[in-house]
């Protein structure tokens, strides 16, 4: 089975070579790494992460935890942290509360207490929000969510710093950009209405707040509702005419792989596909969503999940840059499954690029031997830094603890010089390969939506 | 409007399950103080009507009268209250307790304990506690159970768990016992035992008893009066001697005697 | 043209879709019912098996080259077991068998083999692995615990669960998988699903019905009509229907009660797959899965544990209540409450489901 | 059980005497000892006053949650194990109990005040949901406590978000003593001897008037009833307690977790509780020590701790699967496995294991 | 046919219940055992038909011969198919299922399969009752109807040896007449074997050829029919007749009665 994977990677990076609209512009230069002061060669440094792999949220953690895996042994190879190996220590919470309590008291009781938890769901943060702070551990998360950041009123920065954008900032964003490009670049008439149709549970529900709903009127988006389904849905032809009923003309959904992929297939059965424009939050845009979208396919012969519009807030395996072709390196190396390669896998390397430098800079500040979560935390208050070479930006502040540029882009799928879909086939089975394209091209910071934030429509 | 000296009064009783009438208009009084056989084929309605006297059955029409007072919608755990106790054809103890704490469930309806104070159970709930066991250790001592006193029940022969059951009715202090088949399955010698036992019982602790039995030599031994049913009516009421002699119970019933 | 303040079409779409969807729910549920009718027991294992059953058909339908060799050696091991517990004829000699399992090994082979339908391999390849998997789990953890407290084998189930999520992340990992096999393929060679049928102008819209789950829906029927008759008039239902009531009885009149329950195991299995592809097909194959059988206890409870009639009846109704009520009351209410409050109410008004046995209870 | 095997020489002279909990010196050093190392553990981590670091602080962590749940599951046990009722929400009214806790906390309502309140009123939620015991027996009851499971989570979630934020978390704050925060070692023996406490209580109730009637309506719900025991009534107070008990854990549990979510009380939770008690021994009262302990510790330490090697070997035994599906199934599987083979060596749970090898100690060197 | 060679039977690895029991059962005899309560009577058959293994317990010494061939320990339905039927006390019945379901399952270990039709009509004719309660939810059937229907399931599986478990239980004496005339009937017609536990040992006594008196797991006591009638302690404590004949009556058992066991 791996020879084949391995020739449908090669068979990928082919046909983005492809690619006519590859857009180089944002290339960036080299890699920068902040120079060691310190040679650590012969010590070893632990990465602490422990998160769902088993639970409902494994369908995306799994590829993370692939990304861990090589970008660990690329680093390792390349020197690790100023010399000091990198070792994983990472464990399954299988999606538990109690588990990750557990864990974490394990985690809090290591020797040496770790220097930073690497954290992927929102439930989990905003469970460990009061005691990480207490055991001065800082955590980097890879979800956006308010109350883990910012606490209950959103007034306390505390010990947690996101990988990505807010999910209420992102959905702001997204009206932002939604009011402007409706009539234009989206050549739709009247004025953008907004459902939200999103997995039942605090990831689904985070976008529909107040804050957000306000914001999006003073931009001229309505949003009309919303309606929540559970992962196991066959169908949601309902929620969908609830929502068309109170005259949606937009669907925008905080959920992840499977969830997207139903909703743009019901969206077909419906005959919708033209009224209602799919919409979602940076995990919309996956590939898993444009892998899983090829089952059904619109009238015009192309999958239901094309031209999904969302957040990205980080550059695409697509967008050729130092970074993403190390990443592209890696993982055909590795021998990964097409089905790893999406957001999850990218993150996971950025995490540990990000985990490096982070390193890096407080050993350079205070040494090796001061080395502590506090430190770590302090560097994480001043973080101006391009993981990978860009395809993740941070600028965390003493008050900012979530990255907060982002680009709205679509997903859809490579085409060949001719301009019709590139078909690879795969184990027997033949498949379109889902690409993800910035429409605005710069990226702009999100508006602040967080209860008071500095966007907040009074 | 009763004597005093009836102390149960069952007045055309009707019970139906589905299509089958079970009891079709019975009637029948029992006097306080005595020993009373209800007797019949199988299928007779025997077992159905204790059960009404229960209060496990609802039957559709009919009375029943407990010291006058009709008892006919009270619930089974309210008759008990009023003195009424049972056992059970097939045998129907607490299988996993012991059989004291078979006996001491019986004790239930005497005890006023509160949920806390057991919680706590120092002072009041103690106390009760030792109050109630020694009665039932009387009856223990009565029955001859020392030995099985903390034996699991469900463990037990089947002569001792119908006598553990007889002590668990008793254990009620009832002034009305229904003894469902007490000695069904019993050897001679077993049996024996059991008569005394209720004999006892009838004459010192002088509770009134219902005593359904197939057989018929300690049914005419210790029985005071006998009911016959037969096809859910009554068809004859008297003394040991009118039943033996009475021809519609021998064709239902009997048989060719011995 | 509204329906008590609801537009026409969206509650007869609503209708239509919860009856189709309660179509797998009334799959899922059988399954759950045949292993109680057989055993008692209320398998939390579902779910997994589920799960696992579908990955198989996966396999089988992805995968050219390994899947033959791998149905290969399944049919050989299925046929391993099951020879161990088959009632010959009496006369048959041990050569004879081993001839007969040698015979019917070689046919199932070369319909693996031979056949390029990726769909029929993947059938007969699913149907003996899921079979396998629910004779698994019936010998090693079922059957050691006969004559022990229920609940002690149903706690059994919920352990087996654990372990099949266990063995499905070992073997084919979490991430999402579609599963498109109601599809023709179209000019670029891809799959394409069957267009749904439309209905125009119906009550004040368009009203459509999902290829896909009306197939299933069909498949369901004609599952659930071959069950009712199953049970009804053959030698095998029979034994099943007395195992479940009395075991230990069962044993004594001479039924082969291990090979009874072990053959529920392996209908339940193969059911598992069926209902768990059919779900697949409709959205994808996501180890959220299990999830989707705990959704269906009420409709198992609702139409009564015994009954296979009930199973149907009851995964419709909460097909149809979770619908409706998402129409009328929005999602949050229709697919989290609705259909517990229905479960509430048929169970205090009829306390063994709509279609369970009364218990017959005597003193 | 023949809890009449004594060893030789030891009688009872009174009745008081006899209806002692630990009625051998045996019974009495053993728990006495083990309450002491319990009690003696926190004393001997890096936070106790002896600054020695023996016992993980992680671990402790782990003692606190087996005790919560040990509350939970000995409520679970009255009403499943002693009135042969079955429930499928637990862990829901576990939820009521420490949303309750936490909003009147949040309330400034002093955790002392909170806790008793909170535990009365999850107390008075499973009464509602006892209600259809009246008609409904068996699976199908659990079935009707199903629906509580997923109801009152649905309450949480939407009618009730203003008061519990929803979907999302709900910060509790500390509780205090006289001013003194409970935290660390304060909370541990906070949770340690709530925890006796309920267990003592709960073992009184079984042996007085209550839990005869429970065990009569178990064992012969109709011969209860025509003996006397009001069955209805007597299921309702078996719900009440159970509930109570939930609610006591749920509050117990909201101030040792702090941040409280619905996700976190889902059905998953309440079938391993039930898991715990047939595991532990339905129908026995040390059944939630040995059930708990062992699930707990298999979940939290066990499994954590092999897990490194197992990730270094297994990937190694089988190279042609990918390394990070064999990280995902090693809990999974070794908790699966594990389960089945203490069910397929004791049945009837651990504590029924264990009062065989009381008997089989006391009679030794005899095998019957 | 049937040889019971000095069996020991151990409940739960703890509890001793039979302490070297044995006898014998030839072709075309209805043997009796006979014993009180806890004797360990129902627990013999229960050995022979393999139906302690559900029960936790095991035969520990000795060995159960079936034409030659020791069979303890097998499995229950393994023993059925050998020709060994028992009928459990209690009148046990498939209650959901009706009259006929019932006997069809008895028919159904049976080789030949398609005769159950024929085996049916057998059935009938020794328990025409039967007949006309053939579409009933055997769960609404009344004792004796229950006991016939056991026995008459029991005979679908063309039994060599039957072991009737209490059959009198708690049924009218005019019943309790009938099926042990049936019981009678089926012996001489089928030549099948019969084993009977009884308490009822005058109904016993009539029908057997030879019986046995259990005490305590062991047996204490054997002779033929007539032999036992005969036996002073045997009328005494199984039929109830003091040393002159006479019945007893109840009334006059005193409170210290004469207990008198055989061996001990």
């Amino acid at each position: 089975m791996r020879n084949r994977f391995l020739s449908v990677v090669l068979i990928l990076a082919l046909a983005l070579l492809a690619l006519k609209a590859a857009p180089t512009a944002l290339a960036q230069g080299g890699m920068m790494r902040t120079e060691c002061k310190e040679d650590l060669t012969g010590k070893t440094i632990t990465l602490h992460t422990f998160g769902d792999l088993s639970g409902p949220f494994a369908p995306i953690t799994q590829p993370l935890a692939a990304g861990f895996a090589d970008a660990l042994k690329y680093y390792n190879q390349q020197g690790g942290i100023c010399g000091a190996t990198i070792v994983l220590q990472q464990d399954d919470t299988a999606g538990r509360q109690e588990q990750t309590q557990s864990l974490y008291q394990r985690y809090r009781a290591f020797d040496p207490k770790p220097l930073m938890l690497l954290l992927y769901s929102s439930a989990d943060a905003e469970l460990l929000r009061e005691q990480v702070a207490e055991d001065q551990i800082p955590v980097f998360l890879f979800a956006g969510s308010t109350i883990g950041l910012y606490g209950e009123k959103a007034d306390k920065p505390g010990w947690i710093f996101a990988g990505i954008p807010l999910y209420t900032d992102q959905f702001g964003a997204f009206c932002r950009w939604l009011a402007k490009a409706w009539t234009t670049e989206l050549g739709r008439e009247g004025t953008p209405k907004i459902g939200h149709l999103s997995w039942e549970g605090a990831f689904g529900r985070s976008t529909e707040t107040p804050e957000t709903t306000a914001y999006c009127a003073a931009q001229g988006v309505e949003v009309v509702g919303g309606e929540y389904f559970l992962p196991t849905a066959t169908d949601v032809t309902a929620q969908i005419n609830n929502l068309v009923n109170k005259g949606a003309n937009v669907i925008f959904t905080t959920s992840l792989a499977s969830g997207t992929a139903l909703i743009a297939r019901d969206l077909v059965t419906l005959g919708l596909e033209d009224e209602v424009l799919l919409s979602g939050v940076n995990w919309a845009l996956d590939s898993s969503v444009g892998l899983l979208g090829q089952a059904t396919l619109k009238p015009n012969g192309l999958p239901s999940t094309d031209n999904i519009y969302g957040i990205l807030p980080y550059l695409w395996w697509d967008e050729q840059t130092e970074g993403t072709k190390l990443v592209q390196e890696q993982f055909t190396a590795n021998q990964r499954p097409l089905t790893a390669r999406g957001i999850s896998y990218l993150a996971g390397f950025g995490a540990v690029d990000t985990y490096i430098e982070l390193i890096t800079r407080t050993v350079n500040r205070v040494g090796f031997n001061n080395l502590s979560g506090a430190e770590v935390k302090k560097t994480f208050e001043n973080f101006q830094y391009e993981s990978l070479g860009g395809v993740f930006k941070y600028n965390f502040t003493e008050t900012v603890r979530a990255q907060d540029q982002v680009r709205i882009a679509r997903l859809t799928y490579a085409r060949g010089a001719d301009g019709n879909p590139i078909v690879v086939e795969v184990g027997g089975r033949k498949l379109l390969v889902p690409v993800v394209v910035p429409v605005t091209k710069e990226f702009e910071k999100v508006p602040d939506l967080k209860p008071g934030g500095a966007d907040v429509v009074k | 409007m009763d004597q005093p000296n009836i102390k149960l009064r069952v007045q055309n009783l009707t019970l139906r399950f589905g299509g089958i009438t079970a009891l079709d208009d019975v009637s029948f009084e029992v006097r306080t103080g005595e020993i009373l056989a209800l007797i019949g084929p199988n299928g007779a309605g025997k077992t159905s009507c204790i059960n009404s006297i229960g209060g496990f059955y609802r039957p559709q029409s009919g009375r029943i009268f407990l010291d006058g007072q009709d008892i006919t919608r009270l619930p089974p755990y309210q008759r008990a209250k009023l003195g009424l106790s049972r056992t059970f054809q097939n045998i129907a103890l607490y299988t996993n307790a012991t059989t004291l704490d078979n006996l001491m469930a019986a004790r239930h309806i005497h005890m006023r304990s509160n949920l806390i104070g057991e919680a706590i159970f120092w002072g009041m709930a103690q106390r009760e506690e030792i109050k109630h066991r020694r009665v039932v250790e009387e009856i223990i001592d009565f029955l001859e159970m020392q030995s099985i006193r903390k034996s699991v029940v469900g463990k037990l022969g089947y002569g001792l768990r119908k006598r553990v059951e007889l002590g668990r009715a008793l254990a009620l202090e009832p002034s009305l016992l229904l003894l469902d088949e007490p000695m069904a399955g019993m050897n001679v010698e077993e049996k024996e035992d059991m008569a005394r036992f209720i004999l006892d019982i009838h004459e010192r602790r002088g509770v009134t008893i219902v005593l359904i039995e197939h057989d018929m030599g300690l049914v005419m031994d210790i029985a005071q009066r006998i009911v016959v049913l037969d096809f859910g009516r009554k068809i004859a009421e008297g003394t040991p001697e009118e039943i033996r002699t009475n021809q519609a119970v021998i064709n239902a019933y009997l048989g060719q005697a011995e | 043209m509204e329906i008590l303040g609801q537009p026409g079409f969206a509650v007869l779409q609503g209708l239509i879709t919860g009856v189709l969807t309660g179509g797998i729910y009334a799959l899922i549920a059988l399954g759950i019912v045949i292993i109680n009718k057989a055993s008692g027991v209320f398998n939390f294992a579902h779910g997994y098996m589920m799960l696992l059953g579908a990955l198989i058909f996966w396999t089988f339908f992805q995968n050219q080259e390994l899947a033959p060799v791998v149905a290969f050696a399944l049919s050989g091991a299925l046929l391993a077991i099951l020879s161990t517990g088959i009632r010959y004829p009496a006369t048959w000699t041990r050569g004879g068998r081993v001839a007969f399992i040698a015979v019917a090994w070689a046919v199932i082979g070369f319909i693996l083999l031979q056949t390029d339908n990726l769909a029929l391999r993947a059938i007969v390849g699913t149907a003996l692995g899921a079979a396998l998997m629910g004779l698994l789990i019936e010998r090693l953890t079922i059957r050691p615990l006969i004559g022990q407290p229920l609940f002690t084998t149903v706690m059994m189930t919920l352990a087996v669960g654990e372990v099949l999520l266990g063995l499905t992340q070992v073997t084919w990992g979490s991430v999402d998988r579609s599963l498109p096999i109601f599809a023709t393929v179209n000019a670029l060679g891809l799959p394409q699903a069957y267009p749904p049928l439309r209905i125009r102008n119906v009550l004040g819209g368009t009203v459509v019905i999902k290829t896909e789950l009306l197939i299933a829906f069909g498949i369901a029927v004609a599952a659930f009509i071959g069950f009712v008759l199953f049970f009804r008039y053959t030698r095998l239902g029979l034994s099943m229907r007395a195992t479940a009531e009395n075991a230990d009885l069962a044993q004594a009149v001479g039924l082969r009660v291990r090979a009874v329950l072990a053959v529920a195991w392996a209908i339940a299995g193969a059911l598992a797959a069926l209902a768990a592809t059919l779900h697949g097909s409709s959205t994808a194959l996501s180890i959220t899965m299990p999830g989707l059988a705990l959704r269906v206890f009420p409709a198992v409870l609702l139409g009564g544990l015994e009954s296979i009639g009930g199973a149907f009846v009851g995964g419709l109704v909460i097909g149809i209540a979770e619908k409706l009520g998402t129409v009328y009351f929005g999602s949050d209410v229709g697919e989290q409450l609705i259909p517990f409050v229905v479960l509430m109410i048929v169970l205090i008004v009829r306390p063994s489901g709509l279609f369970g046995e009364e218990r017959i209870e005597r003193v | 059980m023949s809890a009449n095997i004594r060893p030789s020489g030891v009688f009872d002279t009174s009745y008081a005497q006899e209806m002692r909990i630990n009625r051998t010196r045996f019974d009495q050093i053993l728990s006495a000892g083990f309450l002491g190392v319990i009690l003696a553990l926190p004393l001997l981590s890096r936070a106790g006053p002896f600054g020695i670091d023996l016992v993980q602080p992680g671990f402790l962590g782990t003692i606190e949650r087996i005790a919560i749940f040990m509350i939970a599951v000995q409520g679970l046990n009255l009403l499943v194990g002693y009135t042969g009722q079955i429930t499928l929400g637990q862990a829901a009214f576990m939820a009521v109990g420490a949303y309750t806790t936490a909003i009147l906390m949040r309330n400034g309502i002093t955790f002392w005040l909170a806790l008793p309140i909170a535990a009365l009123f999850t107390g008075l939620v499973g009464l509602i949901f006892g209600l259809p015991s009246l008609r409904v027996k068996g699976f199908y009851l659990a079935m009707a406590t199903l629906a509580a499971q997923f109801i009152i989570p649905w309450l949480l979630r939407n009618p009730l978000a203003p008061l519990t934020n929803g979907a999302s978390p709900l910060p509790v704050p500390r509780a205090d003593l006289f001013g003194i925060e409970i935290s660390g070692l304060w909370l541990y023996y906070l949770l340690i001897i709530t925890c006796l406490l309920a267990m003592i209580a709960a073992r009184n109730i079984i042996r007085t008037r209550t839990g005869r009637a429970f065990i009569s309506i178990r064992d012969n719900d109709v011969a209860a009833e025509l003996l006397g025991i009001n069955v209805f009534a007597y299921k309702l107070r078996a719900f009440f307690i159970c509930a109570v008990y939930a609610g006591l854990a749920g509050g117990l549990l909201a101030i040792e977790a702090r941040s409280l979510s619905p996700d976190r009380f889902d059905l998953r939770n309440s079938i391993e509780l039930l898991a715990m008690l047939i595991i532990g021994g339905a129908g026995f009262s040390q059944a939630p020590i040995f059930g708990v302990s062992l699930l707990a510790l298999l979940r939290e330490a066990l499994i954590p701790s092999i897990t490194p090697s197992l990730q270094e070997w297994l990937p190694r035994l089988l190279p042609f699967v990918d390394s990070v599906n064999i990280n995902a199934a090693i809990a999974p599987l070794i908790f699966g496995v594990v389960i089945i083979a203490f069910l397929i060596v004791e049945p009837r749970g651990l504590a029924y294991r264990w009062e065989i090898l009381k008997i089989s100690w006391k009679i030794r060197p005899f095998s019957y | 046919m049937l040889e019971v060679q000095n069996i020991e039977v151990v409940y739960s690895n703890v509890i001793l219940v039979l302490r070297g029991v044995s006898f014998e059962v030839r072709p075309g005899q209805i043997v009796a055992l006979m014993g009180p309560n806890g004797a360990g009577k129902s627990t013999t058959l229960k050995a022979i038909s393999g139906l302690l293994r559900s029960e936790l317990g095991e035969v520990t010494r000795g060995q159960i011969l079936w034409d030659d061939h020791p069979i303890q320990n097998r499995d229950a339905d393994e023993i059925v198919r050998k020709g060994i039927v028992q009928v459990i006390e209690g009148r046990p019945l498939f209650r959901h299922l009706t009259v006929e379901e019932n006997l069809s399952l008895g028919g159904i270990v049976y080789e030949n399969g398609r005769h159950i039709r024929d085996d049916l009509e057998r059935v009938y004719t020794y328990f025409p009752r039967l007949r006309d309660l053939r579409k009933r939810v055997s769960g609404y059937l009344s004792g004796g109807e229950g006991q016939m229907l056991v026995i008459g399931r029991a005979l679908m599986a063309h039994p060599r040896l039957l072991m009737l478990d209490e059959p009198s239980l708690g049924l009218a004496p005019l019943l309790v007449a009938e099926i042990f005339e049936i019981v009678k009937e089926i012996n001489r017609k089928e030549g099948v074997s019969i084993l009977l536990v009884e308490q009822n040992a005058r109904a016993a006594l009539s029908i057997t050829h030879y019986g046995y008196v259990m005490e305590n797991g062991r047996i204490v006591l054997d002779g033929s029919a007539e032999q036992l009638a005969a036996n002073e302690d045997i009328k005494e404590f199984y039929l109830g007749l003091t040393q002159l004949g006479e019945r007893k009556s109840y009334r006059d058992v005193k409170h210290y009665k004469r207990r008198k066991r055989w061996l001990g």
